[in-house]
């Protein structure tokens, strides 16, 4: 799971490796793996990428992950 | 095609040479540039990071859905990655079309729409600390060289 | 304050360079150029002429007027006489400001104010004549070499 | 009275010398003159400048002259 900006910088690192998740398991049960790691995930409203698409809002967060899914969190944007 | 994101300065003359021709007689150039102040605070510099493929690919969309919309028109955008010091520019986007109305319409929708949605962080270096722009609960003190190390080449590769 | 004329190419990252600033975090460039078809006519280049007392006056109150609309935005315009051939700048107009709406908003009615009202002309010089733009009567046949002589140096003295 | 564009090329010259004008004659009776000396002067819509100023289109062409003031006449503008 690739971490991001402020994401990133509280994890100390730009990857986590997410161990032991089930076969079938959601992006909302990695993200729960996350937060055990990533102090702070929650103190910014984050989207997620899988496999460089956003994934939607409302339900995207239930969709099974697949074995090989680039997962990314993803803070608020600010380029330009 | 080219990259649109760069870690060094960005050439905004090769990038207006890229799209102007002598079909088009109105061309509209937009660049950001790094501010010293930034919400009554003092910046040092900025610096960016990318979701690298995936901000690449957000960029080429959105000039593609710019070209659909103003066929006419020939679009370029540049994106800086990395640290960017006061005054140079962060990003650019150039609009060439037969007439105006397209070349400033065109040159708004891209700047606007890269800035609301390509996965691109612009974190500000302060004299006593840094903070990721968007993310107020970021902010690290310890000056200009807190954040370096992680992110240093201002992107990550795929 | 310099010319918003010259008779030779226009200097547009000079122009640039006298706007910006690093309080300026937007800079919105428009550059006018000499379009080589002209409502399906082939143009060879375009020549301007303009009432010079009068039109330094005019595009000085119109950057004024801009100026006063959008405090802090810094603004210039060139506009190019005599000669232009096709594919370079026969107007450019540069803003600077704080944030990109005011940038876009300043550049564009500078040069909308000044297109229509500025008294500048543009003759279009096709391979069979010359043509005023705005006064369809004035084609005069005789190719490129026609209208020699007369405000070759684009522009009137005071 | 100085001429543009394409008056200027109507006229053959940039600066039309009327004589005999009355005193206290109007913006319209030096026209009426220029008539006489620019072939199709009325071919285009063109614009009046009193000593650098547009003159309202409305009844500007009434206002007397005045020793000394430059007129000039001005087709359609297209700078840009």
């Amino acid at each position: 799971m690739l971490l991001f900006a402020g994401l990133r910088e509280r994890a100390g690192r730009d990857e986590l490796v997410l161990d032991g998740l089930p076969a079938g398991a959601t992006v909302e049960q990695a993200i729960a793996q996350a937060r055990g790691i990533v102090p702070g995930l929650d103190s910014v409203a984050f989207a997620v990428a899988r496999n460089r698409r956003l994934l939607p809002a409302a339900n995207g967060r239930r969709e099974a992950l697949a074995e090989g899914d680039e997962l990314a969190l993803l803070p608020p944007v600010s380029g330009g | 095609m080219a990259s649109a994101f760069t870690d060094g300065r960005i050439d905004v003359e090769a990038l207006v040479r890229s799209v102007a021709s002598d079909e088009h007689g109105a061309i509209c150039t937009f660049v950001g540039t790094a501010r010293r102040r930034s919400e009554g605070k003092e910046v040092r510099r900025l610096r960016y990071e990318a979701y690298l493929p995936m901000a690449e690919a957000a960029v080429a969309e959105i000039v593609a859905a710019a070209r659909a919309r103003w066929p006419q028109a020939e679009i370029a955008a540049r994106h800086r990655l990395g640290d960017c010091p006061l005054g140079e520019a962060s990003v650019a986007v150039v609009a060439a079309a037969p007439h105006r109305d397209e070349a400033f319409a065109a040159c708004r929708f891209v700047i606007d729409t890269v800035k609301a949605q390509a996965p691109i962080w612009k974190q500000e270096v302060f004299t006593d600390g840094t903070a990721w722009v968007g993310d107020p609960a970021s902010f690290r003190s310890g000056g200009a060289g807190a954040a370096g190390g992680a992110g240093a080449a201002g992107g990550r590769g795929p």
